[in-house]
């Protein structure tokens, strides 16, 4: 059950991360991004990191995304031209480059769980919003306070930028 | 039956080379963009991926801030595109190439 | 299993039939109560009391031809109504609408899934909702529509804000993000009691997110026509009413669960007296939902539009701190009390 | 030590650097009374100071003794302990008895010679600048101390040899002994880092102590004490290094009479005096030394013979008289060139002072055919210039007569003498003599060659003091080194040689008393010969100089053109080196360093222009790059 699930919402993510880059129109290529993460989040979800999955949907597809949305609607900027060329060397390049990326990674990951051991035994409550807050307000506070901080500074920063007359 | 551990990693990978090539391909900011995303997200998945193999809860933390940063970086970013669309009247990354000699 | 099943399917359908029905009258009840404040008589034609005028309405909206404009982008623009329609039906799947009874060997809660994190699950649709306006504005290829689009999202972003940070004070008092606890912790005491500012922030925040009025700037007639579903017609516009109107229920029956003590009964326990206990439940959370959804109507005939400015200043200058303090003086309360 | 006043050393140098550095710095504002007053004043105390150390010194009774006086470290790197320390004995005291002495009386003597001068300040700050360097280098106990004292001289006497700069004679004579001393100053600096390759450490005293382990004739002990002795030949104007020193005449005369006559020249001697432990130890240098110093000796009289200018006459003197002591150290009889150092710098400062004197009254005017018959004009003057010639001449009861006849007795009875050593010093003695005395009858005897219009005048009192002083000096200085053959008992001997080394005496050299009468007799009598033989050519008979040069016209233009040293000089070395300049200039500089220096900029520029595309500004680009990096870094870590 798991596993298939985990294919299809892999296969799922995949699918659309590749319209995400491959799309000319960038409307799409958002979509494509939204539904990535919606696979995601399932993904997640398999992993026991229900408060991850569900914050992943608010700030990434409900925010994050709306933002680019937004952004690609206020600008406008219409189609792309026509990139994709098997002759133009440069995408050549980059995909010979990631193939081979891939290919190192692929081998450098197999075989990952006979250095860390088998997975541990589940417990059914790794990812719940309770075990995520006890630990980022204990351990991690320091941290948390600081990525607020982190959110502020792009807050004001993100203003001033757009301010047309800073005055 | 639970996928292994290296199914996630190499799905991971996946996205993340994926998200590279965009950036990489595209010319268009806000696209370059996205893949950046994708590469977060491919990074967030082996973080949970590897917190589910050791039940340890510190790897979702990390995809927990992984995931502000995103969202302070978009909104900067998107900021300056905003702010250099103002000026250039265009979003094409090679129009902003004021970052050189 | 097969029988669980079973269950599921028939709550879905339930809760769909349901909200498509209350939809229906919803719609002729706006028209009744938007004839009642103004003095006029409203839909009476069809059927009793026009009773049959939503079957009428349907049927039309049906048969009606379905234009595509022909600059739009056909995929989104085919597919933005049911992404309005789909979170806002989604959604209802956590709210507990009964007690609940036994039945089969087995308790069935009356709720389509009851999961941990339901109030997050929640947030989480409802954000997508956004998606069907704003990529329905952008799609017909119409510069209103565009506008109304991005409005909706502005908005939506905005208010989102208020809204979560208005509710995390009844998870607080709570401890649970599962809304049958919250429901079940109100029990001698709604929540609106406790936390009446958050109730109040919850209460403009929602009627924002739902694109009613005062705050139904992606649509606004007098200066978008229509907004983001100018260039839509028949079928499709109809579901982007089913959309809207679902929320609105959605919202309402959200209200109800978070401030208003759910399906509970005052001074009764349901679950004590069997079916009749949870017909009375249901019975409850119908009368009370039904309360909100007047409210909203109320408030679309009692007041006027906000400007845009009016709308953002609301948003981040009074709801967001108001919000804050709120959140502020509840951890106070529950730390130092 | 217990004697606490000696650890007062450091006062001695440290008032003209308070003068120097008053001077320096707000000289312009003084005026030139105070600024004067300051110099002088600061040689005063200075003089002060040390008048007392010594007394204190001799009141110790302690024959041989040495103080330190650490002030701070100065330099600490790995095995290299530097200090700042002065070493306190009967040599550097005597020295800096003598330095600030002469130098108070130089400066007092300044005070008037320089009056009017524009550059009155700068004069009196370089002065007590020049004072406060020598007495860094006598003082010190260490070789790099004093070689900081040494070229802290030699910056002085170029400066002050090009005190007048605005001439480009002047310049270019500074030039000059700044660039022979340079040589020599190589050579010390080389013998110095010998000296610490050697034995660890730059301190004297703890490098004697380690001589045990180093018999005589050992061949880095010869090296070291070579080079050091290069360094001297410089700074003391020996041969072939001497071209300097009658150029630096260029300089204002108490400069002459201060640095070029009385103390820098001497740093040399006093060099190889402080080192004589080392030199004992290498006798081919004790050779060495005595010959080049006795050669110096002759040669510097012979030309001294001809010269017209009083200066020059003066300037080649010196370089005979440093020459002498050089011979002296030779032979080994250290305390004896430091005696004859002593009395020298007193007749020496006189005659140079006492011919500025006569300059000054004839206009500046050097050249002695246009002098003649001032004995009347200028009394004092010639008087104690008498008086100078005398002592340098030899003539029993001077000064000089004491310490030169040491000198030439040393060199003849030293084990490392001999009979060839005494007799050219003899007759340099007697060239001696009549060079000095042929000066002293062109300048005041005979008819007047001046200018009419030129006002003879005697010098203000300023001047002629310092000129009584030092006559003084010249007549009573050789008393404290009376050799026990006249009844005395050589009290600078005494002294001295406690603090020096001795040549292992051999037994048989001793001679005996009536040898030592003779040649004293033999030395005093060539002395009185060429006196009257100088009285007969410039007096008596006028018309026999020109018969002379013209019988013996080789020879005469051979001593009057300074035997074509300086011609000799310059082509083999000076044109030569132009030759070398200009073909580097033309090839070397114009195509490989100007062309490895453009190559460079022009490397760079075509390099940026290339490598500037890669800094395109385009983020894809640097994203690319950052993503072949990370590419690279895995594929480490697969194909390891």
């Amino acid at each position: 059950m798991t596993e298939s699930l985990f294919f299809v919402f892999a296969a799922m993510a995949i699918v659309s991360a590749l319209m995400v880059i491959l799309n000319r129109n960038p409307i799409y290529s958002a979509v494509s991004l939204v539904i990535t993460l919606f696979s995601l989040a399932g993904i997640f979800l398999l992993l026991e990191a229900y408060f991850l999955a569900v914050v992943q949907i608010i700030i990434y597809a409900g925010a994050i995304m709306v933002l680019f949305l937004f952004v690609i609607m206020l600008l406008n900027p219409g189609k792309e031209a026509k990139f994709l060329s098997p002759t133009n060397p440069r995408i050549l390049i980059i995909t010979l480059l990631s193939i081979a990326f891939i290919g190192m990674i692929f081998t450098l990951v197999s075989g990952t769980a006979n250095y860390i051991g088998e997975a541990a035994s589940s417990t059914g409550d790794l990812g719940t919003t309770r075990n995520i807050g006890l630990t980022l307000f204990t351990k991690y506070l320091l941290p948390f306070e600081i990525a607020s901080l982190l959110l502020l500074v792009s807050l004001v920063g993100a203003v001033l930028m757009t301010k047309r007359n800073l005055r | 039956m639970t996928p292994p551990l290296e199914y996630y990693l190499w799905f991971a990978a996946l996205l993340f080379v994926i998200g590279v090539a965009g950036v990489l391909l595209r010319r268009n900011v806000i696209i370059v963009f996205m893949s950046i995303e994708l590469m977060l997200n491919a990074v967030n998945v082996t973080f949970i991926a590897f917190s589910r193999q050791m039940n340890n809860i510190d790897g979702q933390i990390f995809v927990f801030f992984v995931m502000t940063l995103a969202a302070a970086e978009v909104a900067v970013g998107l900021a300056i595109i905003v702010a250099m669309f103002r000026n250039k009247e265009s979003i094409n990354i090679e129009d902003m190439n004021l970052l050189k000699w | 299993m097969l029988i669980d099943i079973a269950i599921i399917i028939i709550k879905i359908m339930i809760v769909i039939g349901g909200i498509i029905t209350t939809v229906a009258y919803l719609i002729l009840a706006e028209r009744k109560v938007a004839g009642f404040i103004q003095e006029r008589y409203g839909p009476n034609r069809v059927g009793l009391w026009g009773l049959l005028q939503p079957i009428a309405d349907g049927v039309k909206t049906l048969l009606k031809e379905d234009i595509t404009p022909a600059r739009a982008n056909r995929i989104i623009y085919h597919l933005a109504p049911a992404m309005v329609l789909a979170p806002a039906l989604v959604t209802f799947a956590v709210v507990p609408f009964g007690s609940g009874i036994d039945a089969f060997g087995r308790h069935i809660a009356f709720q389509v899934a009851d999961i941990g994190i339901g109030i997050l699950f929640i947030f989480a649709i409802t954000s997508i909702g956004v998606y069907g306006v704003v990529l329905g504005g952008w799609s017909s290829n119409n510069k209103y529509s565009l506008l109304g689009g991005l409005r909706s999202s502005a908005q939506m972003i905005s208010y989102e804000i208020a809204l979560g940070l208005s509710v995390i004070g009844i998870l607080l008092l709570t401890g649970s993000l599962r809304l049958n606890d919250i429901v079940e912790a109100q029990i001698g005491m709604w929540n609106v009691f406790r936390q009446p500012v958050a109730f109040l922030i919850f209460l403009v925040a929602v009627f924002a997110e739902t694109n009613r009025l005062p705050f139904d700037l992606a649509e606004s007639e007098q200066e978008l026509i229509a907004g983001y579903h100018i260039e839509y017609s028949g079928f499709k516009y109809s579901m982007f009413m089913l959309g809207e109107y679902s929320n609105i229920i959605t919202a309402s029956a959200l209200i109800v669960t978070l401030f208003f003590g759910g399906w509970t009964v005052p001074f009764i326990d349901v679950t004590k007296f069997g079916y009749w206990g949870a017909f009375l439940s249901v019975v409850s959370f119908a009368v009370k939902t039904g309360f909100f959804l007047f409210l909203y109507l109320w408030v679309r005939w009692t007041l006027p539009r906000f400007r845009y400015d009016q709308l953002m200043h609301l948003g981040w200058k009074v709801l967001l701190p108001l919000a804050l303090l709120n959140l502020l003086f509840t951890a106070a309360w529950i730390t130092y009390a | 030590m217990v004697n606490s006043t000696l650890i007062l050393v450091w006062l001695i140098p440290l008032f003209p650097l308070i003068g120097f550095l008053l001077n320096g710095i707000f000289g312009k504002r003084l005026g030139d009374k105070a600024v004067g007053i300051i110099g002088s004043g600061a040689m005063l105390f200075s003089f002060v100071v040390s008048g007392y150390l010594l007394l204190n010194y001799l009141a110790l009774n302690q024959v041989g003794a040495e103080f330190h006086s650490t002030l701070f470290s100065w330099i600490s790197v790995a095995d290299l302990q530097l200090s700042v320390s002065f070493q306190v004995d009967s040599l550097s005291l005597m020295m800096a008895v003598m330095v600030t002495g002469v130098a108070f009386l130089i400066h007092v003597y300044s005070i008037g010679y320089m009056h009017g001068d524009g550059g009155f300040a700068r004069f009196f700050s370089y002065m007590n600048l020049f004072s406060f360097m020598m007495l860094v280098l006598v003082l010190s106990d260490n070789y790099i101390l004093m070689f900081l004292g040494w070229e802290g001289v030699g910056l002085c006497s170029y400066l002050l040899i090009g005190f007048w700069y605005e001439d480009d004679k002047n310049a270019s004579a500074g030039n000059k002994a700044f660039i022979v001393n340079r040589i020599g100053d190589f050579g010390f600096l080389l013998g110095a880092l010998l000296l610490f390759v050697t034995f660890g450490s730059f301190q004297y005293s703890e490098i004697f102590s380690q001589l045990d382990r180093f018999s005589v004739g050992d061949g880095t002990i010869t090296a070291i004490t070579l080079l050091l002795f290069v360094g001297a030949m410089g700074k003391s104007a020996q041969l072939p290094l001497y071209v300097w020193l009658p150029d630096a005449m260029a300089g204002p005369t108490p400069v002459s009479a201060l640095i070029h006559a009385a103390t820098m020249v001497t740093a040399g001697v006093y060099m190889v005096a402080r080192s004589s432990f080392l030199y004992v130890l290498a006798p081919t240098s004790m050779t060495v030394i005595a010959v080049v110093g006795v050669a110096t000796a002759l040669f510097a009289a012979l030309i001294a013979l001809t010269q017209n200018d009083i200066k020059k006459v003066l300037a080649y003197s010196t370089i005979s008289q440093l020459g002498y002591m050089f011979l002296a150290l030779g032979v080994g009889a250290f305390s004896a060139g430091m005696f004859h150092l002593l009395t020298h710098a007193f007749f020496k400062g006189l005659m140079f002072l006492a011919a500025g004197s006569v300059m000054h009254a004839l206009a500046n005017e050097q050249d002695m055919r246009f002098m003649g018959g001032l004995r009347k004009k200028i009394p004092k003057t010639f008087i104690t210039f008498l008086i100078g010639a005398l002592a340098i001449s030899g003539i029993p009861g001077l000064s000089g007569f004491f310490s030169k006849d040491e000198l030439l007795w040393q060199a003849y009875s030293s084990p490392a003498g001999g009979f060839w050593f005494w007799l050219v010093g003899a007759v340099t003695a007697g060239l001696t003599a009549f060079y000095i005395f042929r000066l002293i009858f062109l300048t005041f005897y005979g008819e007047a060659r001046w200018k009419p219009e030129t006002h003879a005048h005697e010098s203000p009192n300023k001047m002629t003091l310092p000129l009584i002083i030092l006559a003084f000096l010249s007549v009573v200085g050789g008393y404290i080194g009376v050799p026990a053959l006249l009844g005395g008992d050589n009290r600078i001997h005494y002294y001295l040689e406690a603090n020096l080394a001795k040549l292992p005496v051999d037994a048989a050299a001793h001679q005996s008393h009536s040898l030592e009468f003779i040649l004293m007799g033999i030395s005093v009598l060539i002395a009185i010969a060429a006196i009257y033989l100088a009285y007969v050519f410039y007096v008596k008979r006028r018309e026999l100089p020109e018969l002379a040069a013209a019988k013996f016209k080789r020879a005469y233009n051979l001593s009057f053109n300074k035997f074509y040293v300086d011609e000799l000089y310059d082509y083999l070395f000076v044109k030569r080196l132009i030759t070398i300049s200009k073909w580097l200039w033309n090839k070397f500089d114009v195509r490989v360093l100007d062309g490895m220096a453009n190559g460079a900029g022009k490397l760079i520029t075509v390099t940026g222009w290339y490598v500037r595309t890669v800094q395109s500004g385009l983020v894809s680009g640097y994203a690319l790059s950052l993503f072949i990096g990370s590419l690279l870094m895995i594929g480490y870590y697969f194909f390891r």
